[in-house]
């Protein structure tokens, strides 16, 4: 989100922070996973950004989408692994040919990445999962000016969490347990807000 | 961390070549992460193929073999392969009759496999099918039965599949007695203590002295109830009790059941296991065919044990009992 | 105690019940704590016995079995059985042509067996003689070589004395066999957490956290170093490299590996150590024929491994290639 | 060692002691055998005694040891069980046909299970096992009048214990450790010592 425009270096400067913000959030991801699933959220995040991180990324914005996506695959196949590489790969569709896009397009590139990771996981709105968070954090980028973008993917990140508390997950391994998870933050869903905050240079604001 | 290992990056790739050093006769791994039978695929038989997370010993690699599985994608300890080596796999498996996908039920593998056919398809004009595990009962109600999580029941699953193929039956016919086989299982599991997954270093769970989780997955994942450990014949009442409820069995009705330990449960404790398992279906008239004891599906070291129960008729039973061989496990 | 047990008295009877009941083809309990084959010795073929404590399965009752051994006395969990259980396997391995005792060299045992051997001899006029396995390395020089410990490598001798006496040789010839195959043996073992004898409770000894035995015995008698927990590949070369020191091979020589988990280590980590001992006898250019990885001889739930080699000859690879059968090993 | 003479009373009143004796020191033992061995001493020793001590004794005090070694084989067959039931054994011949047995006949009594014990297990005197303990019992009750037994034998355990102090185990599992065992009781002598000061009634005066 370099003054308005994305492109080949915004993203890998973009990558750089996220790899550092999922690899400090690891064990707290781990933790949260744990409490539900089998523990390894942590692992799956920090080793996919930084996989993604360290690729060579070519000049076109969707290419270098595919490289992300490509990089989560290979190393982190769990869910969630599986549904961020999802992601990229629908973004990079709407992206190939071009080497700059526009920081207000963004919300369509979210949106569309939810709609793929709806498609591929059979997920709902609504099951508590990082879904919401993408919906969220889509139509918060609607309304917001480039320069706000940050904050509103941050708030709507973090409001999907409040929103979130008390209601049981639907989906995935968490799905088992309705008492437990609905006092529990969604794992998937808490490492949307650690990815956004690394996003926005606001990493290590503390537990949400 | 209490492993016997050289770096927790190499765990899989260094245990994949030895286990492929070990055993040439069966195993051959034509792609990293990918495990076939040393000649490929069999020309006209329905390939099958499954795949998963490492850390499951003999699970999913070892039952690659002559009246099991033809080929299987193997991820990170505990976690998905990537589409492509599933698709990999699947191409491995490929004889020209098309290839069956048949794997536990967790979301990575679902949408991994699912990417995976859409590859093959694609590329190489696979046809696939899928049929997916889902035979732990406490991991969903009955009405939700679809989403439950896969477990130690796939390996009847994969030794009945595997003798369907043998058939030269098509695969529709395949995938039919698959899901036969896969809706016959009910698995439960229960757990002392955790293991650990190399790249983790630690536990990501701990059991009290003196306490068991009923319930528990073989990735560790929360069961029912947590207490105090109680006798073996109460564990074992508990667990039966609970596949009963959900698939009963009555007088005349024949059945297999696998008492499996998830690691370090020894083998002296899975037949204390068993003797009672046996008087529970001793009391109800049912027949307990072929019983398999042992190390089946594993968490690596976890402690506890899983039980499960494939309800047989002349079918499965007698593909059950159809010759196969793989390291682990051998029939006929 | 994590442990899946009803009473700690009743660990070994409640086991051996289950054991029987799992696998009614191979095993039979004709007396408490002696088991036989079903249909007890071979009239005319050298009977072959071994005995010991429990805790060690498939040690030492799993391998009953045609290819195998006749029958065995088993004792509580890390106890010898007594001289008159002994005696009874005796008689229930005897087929007329004399009984060859093969186990392991424990003082409890040896004594034992000894005692057994003077009653049947005085009572049913039953030759025996005597093979004792002592393959451990680490418990005593070379110089005193017959005061080692005896660990897996008993089940080479096992196999191959079965084979010999499957030909109908005498017991002469039976026990030269398997004399031999004893001598060929050698074994070291390491471990990284203790197991619970259910009648003491607790486990008699600890292993820091990040710390490794090496040397360890399978009743977890101490070794010859405690500290760190070192890479696989520096275990398993000091292990091959200890067993070499006592025994070295050339090119061209032929043996067996058996890479071994005392309970709790997964298959997963066995196969990082077989990768590493095949690359040391790449190196060497010796050949290693039917190497086995898996759980062949445990201390229940210990966590560790050991690494048994066999030197082989011709008549040595032939017995060891025969055609046998148990519920945990299958040849030809 | 009732008055001078020994029936089949006061061998069970014996065995009550040495039961009890035994399992107050089953954790001591088991601890002194796991220091060199397989940590079994003390199950062996407390469930072969309480075996004995609840065994049905015939009058015939030869009848009656010969119950006592069965007792030892039926429960305990580790090294040192086995060796106690061959004592028991021949102590049993050299008995059988009394209904009394005079306290002097202790000492040969003892000796003979000594020599029946070296038989069966192939050890010497000196390579610090409970061998040397029967040995040095043996020669210390010779010397003692009636009713100065107890003490001669305690003092003699006692004595045997200390007599091997920095010497390496030449026998049994212990051979393995020579520097270990050379600083370290040997297990079945200190069993040994824990059996006589039960036997004479002075349990619980602590470690040798
Ligand atoms: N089918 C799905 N659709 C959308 N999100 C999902 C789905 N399954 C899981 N998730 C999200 O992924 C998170 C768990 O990810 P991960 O630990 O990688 O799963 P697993 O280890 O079970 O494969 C959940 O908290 C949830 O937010
Ligand atoms: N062959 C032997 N002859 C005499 N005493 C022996 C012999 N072997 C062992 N012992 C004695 O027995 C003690 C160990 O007994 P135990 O724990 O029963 O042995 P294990 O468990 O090795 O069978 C030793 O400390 C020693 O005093
Ligand atoms: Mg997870
Ligand atoms: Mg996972
Ligand atoms: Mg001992
Ligand atoms: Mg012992």
């Amino acid at each position: 989100m370099t003054g308005g425009t994305i492109d080949r270096d915004g993203i890998k400067a973009a990558l750089a922070r996220v790899a550092a913000g999922a690899g400090a959030a690891a064990d707290e991801l781990n933790a949260a996973d744990g409490q539900l699933g089998d523990g390894d959220l942590g692992i799956t995040v920090s080793k996919g950004f930084a996989e993604a991180a360290s690729a060579d990324l070519p000049e076109d914005v969707g290419l270098a989408l595919l490289e992300c996506a490509k990089a989560f695959q290979r190393v982190s196949s769990s869910s969630y692994g599986t549904l961020v590489a999802t992601g990229f790969m629908a973004a990079a569709k709407a992206t190939k040919g071009k080497t700059t896009v526009q920081a207000d397009e963004l919300t369509s590139l979210v949106a569309a990445a939810r709609d793929a990771m709806m498609a591929r996981g059979k997920g709902s709105l609504g099951d508590k999962t990082v879904l919401d968070s993408l919906d969220a954090v889509s139509k918060a980028l609607e309304d917001a000016a480039a320069v706000d973008m940050a904050d509103a993917a941050l708030s709507a990140a973090r409001d999907t969490l409040a929103a979130f508390k008390g209601k049981p997950c639907k989906l995935g391994r968490a799905r088992m347990f309705a008492e437990k998870s609905a006092s529990l933050d969604d794992p998937g869903q808490l490492a949307f807000l650690r990815i956004v905050e690394a996003l926005a240079g606001r990493g290590g604001e503390g537990a949400a | 961390m209490k492993k016997i290992l050289n770096r927790p990056d190499s765990y899989v790739d260094e245990m994949l070549e030895g286990f492929t050093l070990a055993h040439p006769e069966f195993y051959a791994q034509p792609e990293r992460r990918v495990i076939a039978r040393p000649g490929g695929g069999t020309k006209g038989k329905v390939g099958i193929v499954t795949g998963g997370g490492s850390g499951h010993l003999p699970v999913f690699t070892g039952y690659v073999g002559p009246g099991f599985l033809d080929a299987c994608a193997i991820g990170d300890v505990f976690a998905s392969p990537s589409a492509e080596q599933m698709a990999a796999a699947i191409r491995h498996a490929d004889g020209g009759a098309g290839v069956l996908r048949l794997y536990g039920n967790y979301g990575g593998d679902v949408m991994n496999f699912d990417m995976a056919g859409e590859m093959v398809d694609l590329e190489n004009d696979i046809r696939t099918t899928t049929v997916v595990l889902a035979d732990d009962v406490v991991s969903a109600p009955k009405e939700e039965a679809e989403k439950r999580r896969g477990v130690a029941g796939m390996i009847y699953a994969f030794k009945i599949a595997g003798a369907a193929a043998d058939t030269m039956a098509d695969l529709d016919e395949v995938t039919r007695v698959a899901q036969k086989a896969a809706d016959a299982c009910r698995s439960i599991g229960m757990a002392l203590t955790p293991c650990i997954v190399p790249q983790a270093g630690k536990a990501h769970f701990e059991i009290g002295e003196g306490e068991m989780e009923m319930g528990m997955g073989i990735h560790g994942e929360p069961g029912i109830w947590r207490d105090k450990l109680k006798p073996a014949d109460a564990i074992t009442d508990e667990m039966i009790d609970r596949i009963l409820a959900d698939r009963a069995f009555g007088k005349g009705d024949r059945l297999s059941v696998l008492v499996n330990s998830l690691g370090a449960t020894p083998l002296e404790e899975l037949y204390i296991i068993y003797r009672r398992v046996k008087a529970r279906f001793d009391d109800i008239g049912a027949e307990i065919v072929m019983p398999l004891v042992g190390r089946y599906a594993t968490s690596m070291e976890m402690t506890g044990a899983t039980i499960t129960t494939i309800a047989l008729d002349e079918e499965l039973e007698r593909h059950l009992k159809a010759p196969a061989a793989c390291a682990y496990w051998r029939v006929g």
